[in-house]
């Protein structure tokens, strides 16, 4: 679960860290009146759950109250990499005499959390560690020795922080493990820490995501992020407890296993089509479950065909073809249905689809669905 | 004996009294697994499908003799259940459950490799290993398989059953099929497995199913490159996934430029493993090694 | 530093253990207003840091508010292992179906904590851990591996728990490790954990000790404590900076250096003598810690000898020196003054004892001073 | 080459800046002992008493090749400075400093047990050692000691002083001196040390001087019982204190029925150990023994 900044820096300024004073705001009016509680020289953001949004135009500065009502009509509304902005960040200005990137994150080859480090942080900071890799300092974290000063010490020695700033990066550097581990984040990030003029660390922005398998043991968290919009048709699917990612192309695709549909999205692929979609219903679903994913398959715009790739280990392909039926004559939709089912009671699941008396394309071979899946996706509908 | 698990292997199940715990307890002592205990903390001296249930693991090792577990309990009490094995002295634990938190998990792996070093864990949120036709530790659908020499490793449940599946359409069996798990953090890796498949004289051939994300396939070619000469085939699932998309396993996400499928075929190439474009080829490939006399079924 | 019952209760209450209802009291008169709101019927208990006071008398049923009065009479000011007692704590009496022994200490041999456990509490766990050690459980909690449900729940099995309170006392063990980690404790013990006619836990007494060393980390801890009194000289010496022990003897000693002192101690025993105390200054004393050590030895009573015994390490002889005849010009003691200095400037401290003018008898070697120490302890004074 | 450090150990100071730091920095360099350099956060490129000071062990251990470090650093800031000499590959650490939070200590030593074996740690709330003639690391008076071959080791700071004094006015001095510490949790425990001592071809005889508290004696007696043919007295400060009672060092503490002064004098009494009836006694009974020639100086 990804928390827009101004959530997620909620949740550092619990931990005692510096950030700068701002107020939340979902039309023009307020904020023009954020703007002007504020002092009037502010910065209007957008608070979507992703990153690259200055590089996407949804950070705008304002001189004062008019004119942050202006950048704020501006940016609400806004579509950021599938987002929709439906609240800004009305935030006071500060005076940036440096920008220092600090993360800490999971290093899977490792098996353990990482912090990094530098002292040229900013929204180049991609760029930095492309090229100029030595810049951007790194140092792994093995939770059975712990998080020490020593370390973080050491890592702002190595990234050439100023003395007067290690003291405080320090700091910061252990409130952010705290804030990593407490709330059992996968990532934690504060790009920019903003050195202000009297030589003060304050977090410029906040990234911070929770495990969505911890959430569990956060219901503040969890409350906290209530009302984040997200792709509709993700959240739904989520929702139903169905695994979904919507893609480029054109034949919605329905399996079992994360697997199996990745791998169905690469023969679709190898056989000229392309995917309009992964979606997982999971081990061992149920009718009702197979009708909930193929209602929100045909959700999807531009879809040419449906191809719905089973192989039964736990889950029974009888079950599964109950629910195709139920769903297609539903939904009854117009586009031509894939159906392979193998493996547990695959006879006994043919003979439903066949007996429903609904046109359903079926076939016993993973290449063979695929390859006419395909083939659908390029013929012109009667 | 075959690697990691056999028919004469003793068996716990942990979680034996769930609704999971108890369905695949039935089907695993169908398949001729030797499952000689359960644990569910409150009910111990119950019965499930005839195997007696303890209140700790500790009991049912002294009690029963247990070597290996199998873990089905519900994420909230998985680690604990998990810890319990472990210091419990299971030498092979299997942990099936989904859903644990990725922090948890990633401590817990640290403790038992710095503090058990020679407990072998697999999973969590894997389908578990599979030895045809002598025993069956998890949830894989024993029909699927047949005895035969080719090891598989995989990273996925139904994908495994997939390719399987077209290796005995194409008449060639497994020796043992381990499925390690789809969450970024395991126990057991793909290179732990292919140096246990490499010295096993019943595994004449090894079929690794990988997935974007991470970077265990590249080490597992490293060390293929380095020390294997059984021929290998792979497959990678997700050659066609968006970066910064989580595909359904937590472990299936492409961050930056590392976990690509691109990276990983490049290292299977590099260390002489054919890699197939689509799962149904990974048994062609197979086949074809066969006629060249790569290895024999 | 060690609590009294209700205020290790209040940490334990904190932690959400359950504790009866109960209100401290210095008065008799208070006591009895403290029962009246209790609902009559009480225990009243005093509140000293040291275990055994039940069977010293300490703890007292009352049937009604006037028999609190009375029994808070007969308790507070009673001497308790050396403390005296200045509070009473009047808490409603629970009716007791069972009695648990928990405790949570550290296993200076193993590097752990190790928890303990038994089905057979109450104020006779030592006995049962004497003649019946195979019902007091242990279980060692290695930092690294961390403390479990499963570990617990092993251990009150094997303890004959019985099976319907397995899951609370797992519950209040994992509390009762959390309220050791957090606060730094060297020992948390709950004797007796009552189990009450409806099948409850609740803690029927607490013992908490926090490590010294530790107490800067936890100042809210410290604060709580204050006030309790302890044995007034050696509360005296702590505030002083020095580490101080009443003994049974009548040969006062002050050394530097706890090995030293004891050493000194061991050879006043073996030369037929007895030591009134334990006194080490430290390293690197200066002069007025030497009078402070004086002034707070010559304190005791039945003292009919004192012996200083100095080895110049990093301590200076000559500051030693000036500290003993600053104190003695002050003090003018009545008993005869040892004094022993080697080491560090030895020459220079006997200089300055002779030159005095104060009768200080003076020796080279450790032996010669405990023998002569040991003589004059023994003479009849003049 | 003697055992621990010698006049060619390269030693760093971890707090040299600090009062005792510097101080004790300035007496061990008149020793004779190699300080080739010290840490003090903020302060690196500063010079204490000649000694060049860095910022972290790492860059010290860096520019100087240190083997060795000797840590002053206050109570709050020392186990941190003890986490980073261990990560930064030091051999040897010493570390004074008194009034570490035992739980942390305890904790610290686990964790160094375990992730890094081969560290020795003598300390905290310890003299240091030293090796007459060759290097002082530590904060014992070096005019106490003199060249020779009995080693001691000790759990106590001038009741050392007192025992070597006793033994140089009898003509006999010392191989190597360690004080382990006097608190509860220390990193290297007599055993440890006896261990050293034990194969050490310089150390001809062994004092050991304990006191009331744990089962370190215990330890070390069964260890000389088993495996020590080389003479050993002791001494067990304590004999005659009150249990329940806190002696001053944190360790020294009788709690029920472990720790005490006559478990601890029966267990080395069974190990053949001569043990001192007061601290004087011990150069004494080493005199007795070179005259029955059980060993000679």
């Amino acid at each position: 679960m990804r928390f827009v900044e101004y959530k997620g820096k909620k949740v550092f300024a619990r931990y005692g860290l510096e950030i700068p004073r701002g107020i939340a705001v979902s039309t023009p009016e307020e904020a023009r009146k954020a703007a002007q509680k504020l002092g009037g020289e502010v910065f209007v953001k957008a608070q979507v759950p992703i990153g690259g949004r200055g590089k996407a135009g949804g950070i705008k500065y304002a001189a004062d109250p008019a004119e942050a009502e202006k950048r704020a009509s501006e940016i609400l509304g806004m579509d950021i990499k599938g987002y929709k902005v439906k609240e800004v960040y009305i935030e006071e200005k500060i005076d940036i005499a440096g920008e220092i990137y600090l993360g800490i994150t999971l290093d899977r080859s490792a098996g353990m959390p990482v912090v990094i480090l530098s002292a040229e942080g900013g929204i180049d900071i991609e760029e930095v560690a492309r090229t100029k890799p030595e810049k951007v300092v790194r140092n792994h974290i093995d939770p059975l020795w712990g998080f020490h000063s020593y370390q973080l010490r050491q890592v702002a020695y190595k990234a050439g922080i100023s003395e007067d700033l290690i003291g405080d990066i320090v700091k910061m550097g252990l409130k952010l493990y705290e804030i990593f581990i407490d709330n059992d984040a996968v990532l934690a990030e504060i790009n920019p820490a903003v050195v202000t003029p009297e030589r003060k660390l304050v977090c410029g922005d906040s990234k911070l995501e929770i495990d969505d398998n911890a959430l569990f043991k956060h219901p503040d968290l969890a409350a906290l992020n209530e009302g984040i919009e997200e792709n509709t048709l993700e959240a739904e699917a989520r929702a139903k407890g169905i695994s979904f990612v919507e893609l480029d192309g054109n034949i919605a695709v329905i399996g079992n296993g994360a697997g199996l549909v990745m791998g169905t999205l690469d023969s679709l692929s190898l056989e000229g089509g392309s995917a309009a979609n992964f979606l997982d219903v999971g081990g061992g679903a149920l009718a009702s479950k197979v009708e909930d994913a193929l209602e929100i398959a045909l959700k999807l715009k531009n879809v040419k065909a449906v191809l719905i790739n089973i192989f039964g280990g736990i889950t029974r392909c009888d079950e599964v073809a109950r629910g195709i039926v139920a769903a297609l004559k539903r939904l009854k939709p117009s586009v031509p249905i894939i159906v392979r089912l193998a493996g547990n009671n695959e006879e006994e699941g043919r003979r439903i689809l066949r007996e429903s008396g609904l046109n359903i394309h079926i076939f016993e071979s993973m290449r063979t669905a695929a390859i006419n899946a395909v083939r659908f996706s390029r013929e012109e509908r009667i | 004996m075959s690697i990691l698990a056999d028919r004469e292997t003793k068996v716990l199940i942990q979680g034996i009294t769930g609704r999971e715990g108890s369905h695949h307890t039935e089907l695993m002592l169908k398949y001729g697994t030797k499952i000689v205990g359960g644990t569910s903390p409150g009910k111990g001296g119950q019965k499930v499908h005839g195997v007696p249930v303890f209140n700790t693991v500790w009991e049912a090792v002294e009690e029963t003799g247990a070597e290996a577990s199998i873990i089905f309990v519900p994420p909230k009490f998985a680690l604990d259940a998990l810890y319990e094995a472990v210091e419990a002295g299971l030498r092979l634990i299997i942990c099936i459950t989904e859903g644990i938190p990725v922090l948890e998990m990633m401590h817990a792996i640290r403790k038992i490799k710095v503090l058990y070093p020679d407990t072998v864990l697999i999973g969590p949120n894997c389908p578990g290993l599979i030895n045809p036709g002598e025993c069956n530790l998890g949830i894989m659908p024993g029909s699927v398989f047949k005895p035969g020499n080719v090891g598989i490793i995989s990273r996925s449940g139904t994908l495994t059953y997939q390719i399987a599946y077209n290796m005995v359409e194409a008449g060639i069996g497994q020796s043992t099929v381990v499925g390690v798990g789809g969450d970024p953090f395991i126990g057991t890796r793909f290179v732990d497995l292919v140096k246990i498949f490499n010295e096993d004289p019943k595994t004449k051939a090894l079929c690794i199913i990988g997935e974007i994300g991470g970077t265990d396939e590249e080490e597992a070619a490293q060390y293929i490159k380095e020390n294997v000469d059984k021929p290998v085939v792979a497959y990678i699932a997700g050659q066609t996934a968006p970066p910064g998309k989580r595909m359904g396993h937590a472990g299936a996400i492409i961050s930056g430029s590392s976990g690509t499928a691109q990276s990983k075929i490049k290292a299977f190439k590099e260390a002489g493993v054919e890699v197939a474009k689509a799962p149904y080829e990974a048994a062609y490939i197979l086949k074809k090694m066969i006629r060249k006399n790569l290895f024999s079924i």
